[in-house]
């Protein structure tokens, strides 16, 4: 197998440019790739457009911050995609002041949105959100006389994601509950960086036991700040 | 009568509901109470939606791991037996079918069974996060909520007024006034916690609500703050 | 958790009825769950439907044969849904024949039908099959100008697999090219019976490595013969 | 020119075509013998539909694991760094973009870039696989066939008669005479074998072939039987 270099922070964060499309990996500040984070946040590239499960922690009242919420607080997406924001009162603030666009997408339907970016499919059938303001827009196909939303795929043009271990191909294996939205955003998008706390020698790890094949893979950096 | 906001009654009550064997995915908020309650001898596989099935109880402070957590961002632990998966699987899991039950919190609930209970227009926007495939996927889902508002406005609706959450996907409401079942666009009281009575129900929801022939008198043995009598 | 009961392999194919639908895991012949086959075999059950990614071999010259396609031969099936049936020459002559309907589906739509099934979806667009035959009868949908097939889920009755090791409480693992169709058909039958080589004591299967989730599988059978 | 039919100048002409790091799907049959013309200094990685990135070299004989095979159902193995997933994985990976290049044999592969490989009515009728999904989405698709058919037909035509595996997929199509280009709903010949002429081919096929102002003369040194001159 091929050896994927193994980049900076820096390198990394630099690699994703101004107006492009960014998914980052992780739920709810786990599984998330905070160190590359910390690293776009001191280049501060802006337009971008979000692509998370969540977008954290932000708590306006006691100023607790934790992963992707750094990069909305200094303000470098003019859109937002993600299914939750309860947790982040500076992205509720800057949604309902007009100053960012947030989608808000039932979690579900995000996940199997970018797994149909990945997998190649023109979109699904979701019966989830019919009848509510998801719906809005959006064509509704009858099987079986039952409703289902037609939801499309979702692809980026760089994905930042954390495993927990990556051998030098850049096969991963997460851990627990960071697992998350990363294995699926490692297929949707054209530039993959993964995040990992250890890089181990190229067999070190059980081919039943990948998560994510290397070919998925562009670049690993290895993770120097596991909170943020 | 007096009405005192009693969370602990909903979630003990909601607790006894589950069987050996069967999934269950508990909200944020209201819901995760509804663990402390589970029998004993009730063996309940816990699913959270951010990619684990059998959910173990809170970690000891000093003994937590920050790659488990559970859906509402908190600390969590993973049964014997238990295994973690990627969103994509865990919606699969819930869209599937494969959960039994789903506990959720509600700003709204009405008699048709809709439920609200992502936003507030113009005031918040949390998002709705796991709750629109989890009560659409789930074999039966559960509103559990205190059945009034601060404002001693009844969350149990004719008709939702904030945005929906789901379509008529809502089975069953527990509130700390008593069970009730969404049949025929109306809420059926299946269960009166005393002291309240039906009548007092009635008279208290705007919705329409039937009593149950075999509707039940019912007191469950617990404090406001948790504690048992 | 719960523990899952272990029956023998008659008990197992007892509980597959007639007329029902059955879903059986392998890829010609790997990863095929042998023993409950051969178990059903001795019983005969008929009018089934097979749901299969291939009908394994069966050489009419050599009389080879393996998998799936020992029930093929002695007529268990009104209806194959498959998506190869080169190497076994008895099902090419009972489609020809008219004796046996057989549904070709391309392999990728095939493992995506049951993981739709699986994973509650009303369908999906595949790029795949538009302008062949697959696409007779079926919608189109242009998703940015693209046109999509939409393919509908598959569900059964019943689905057999076979993995290498299952824990007391049901959750499995696959071993190499053997996993293929195995854990997205434990997804999407109403029953699953799992053949496994292995039963280990809960607790031995490390949570990040389970490849089917415990809830998925009903009932446990040892496999006394890994080849048929 | 008498025509000696050369799987093997096929396979070796192929087996040129990959650069290090790219991921390759071989199909069943002739595309299996590009395998052993990968030059050593080239570093490729074969994907296998059946559920394995990194497909690895057949196994000796009494080596064999019954649970490792490749698509074709034959004994495999998997190199160092390689793994495996299941077939929805596997299709999520074809069907995505992310495998280069698919070599497959054909029954007909006509100067549109339709081909035909899974059925002749009333005949055969082996099934599609995963070939319709391999043509459909991998980025670069290598039809790989002996020129003729045993009666001396061509098996690059007009229009294909036999019902398509895929529609307008079809990139290169290389024989045991050249390499095709399809552009334009036209062959367009890049490489010459030799002996054979651009002319000859011409003559001896039913579509339409255009040379292209660079296309290259080319001798490929192996024997019908796979012996190297």
């Amino acid at each position: 197998m091929i050896v994927k270099p193994i980049i900076s922070p820096k390198d990394a964060a630099g690699r994703i440019k101004e107006g492009e499309s960014l998914m980052v990996g992780g739920f709810m500040g786990c599984g998330s790739p905070n160190t590359i984070i910390f690293a776009l946040k001191e280049i501060g590239t802006k337009n971008l457009t979000l692509i998370t499960n969540d977008t954290a922690i932000h708590d306006l009242n006691t100023g607790t911050i934790t992963g992707v919420a750094h990069l909305i607080q200094i303000k470098l997406f003019k859109k937002i995609i993600a299914s939750h924001i309860g947790s982040n009162q500076e992205t509720q603030r800057q949604m309902l002041a007009g100053e960012t666009e947030v989608e808000l997408v039932p979690q579900g339907t995000l996940a199997e949105q970018v797994r149909a970016g990945g997998a190649g499919l023109g979109g699904f059938l979701t019966p989830t959100g019919v009848g509510t303001e998801v719906a809005n827009g959006k064509q509704i196909i009858l099987v079986a006389h039952r409703p289902f939303l037609l939801e499309l795929p979702l692809k980026a043009d760089v994905a930042i994601i954390k495993a927990k271990k990556a051998d030098k191909a850049g096969n991963l294996v997460f851990n627990g509950t960071a697992r998350n939205f990363n294995p699926l955003m490692a297929t949707a998008a054209a530039l993959v960086i993964a995040e990992v706390e250890e890089i181990v020698e190229i067999g070190e790890i059980d081919p039943n036991d990948v998560h994510t094949p290397s070919i998925f893979v562009d670049y690993l950096v290895k993770a120097e700040q596991p909170e943020l | 009568m007096e009405y005192i906001a009693n969370k602990e009654i909903i979630a003990k009550r909601i607790a006894g509901i589950f069987k050996t064997g069967e999934v269950v995915n508990l909200g944020i908020g209201l819901p995760t109470l509804v663990v402390k309650y589970i029998p004993r001898d009730v063996n309940i596989v816990l699913q959270s939606e951010n990619g684990i099935m059998g959910l173990g109880p809170a970690p000891a402070k000093g003994s937590e791991d920050r790659d488990i957590i559970d859906a509402g961002g908190a600390p969590g632990s993973i049964k014997n037996g238990g295994c973690f998966f990627d969103s994509a699987v865990s919606f699969g899991i819930i869209r599937g079918g494969h959960v039994d039950y789903t506990v959720l919190g509600v700003l709204e609930v009405d008699q048709e069974g809709n439920l609200a209970n992502f936003m507030v227009p113009g005031k918040m926007v949390p998002g709705m996060g796991g709750a629109m495939d989890l009560t659409t996927g789930t074999r039966v889902v559960i509103a559990a909520t205190l059945h009034f508002q601060k404002s001693g406005v009844s969350r149990m609706k004719r008709r939702c007024t904030l945005p929906l959450t789901a379509l008529r996907e809502v089975n069953k409401v527990v509130t700390d006034l008593g069970v009730f079942e969404v049949l025929g666009d109306r809420f059926h009281l299946a269960e009166c916690f005393s002291p309240y009575t039906p009548a007092w129900i009635q008279a208290h929801t705007d919705a329409d609500i039937i009593v149950k022939n075999d509707c039940r008198m019912v007191t469950i043995d617990v404090q406001p703050n948790g504690k048992t009598q």
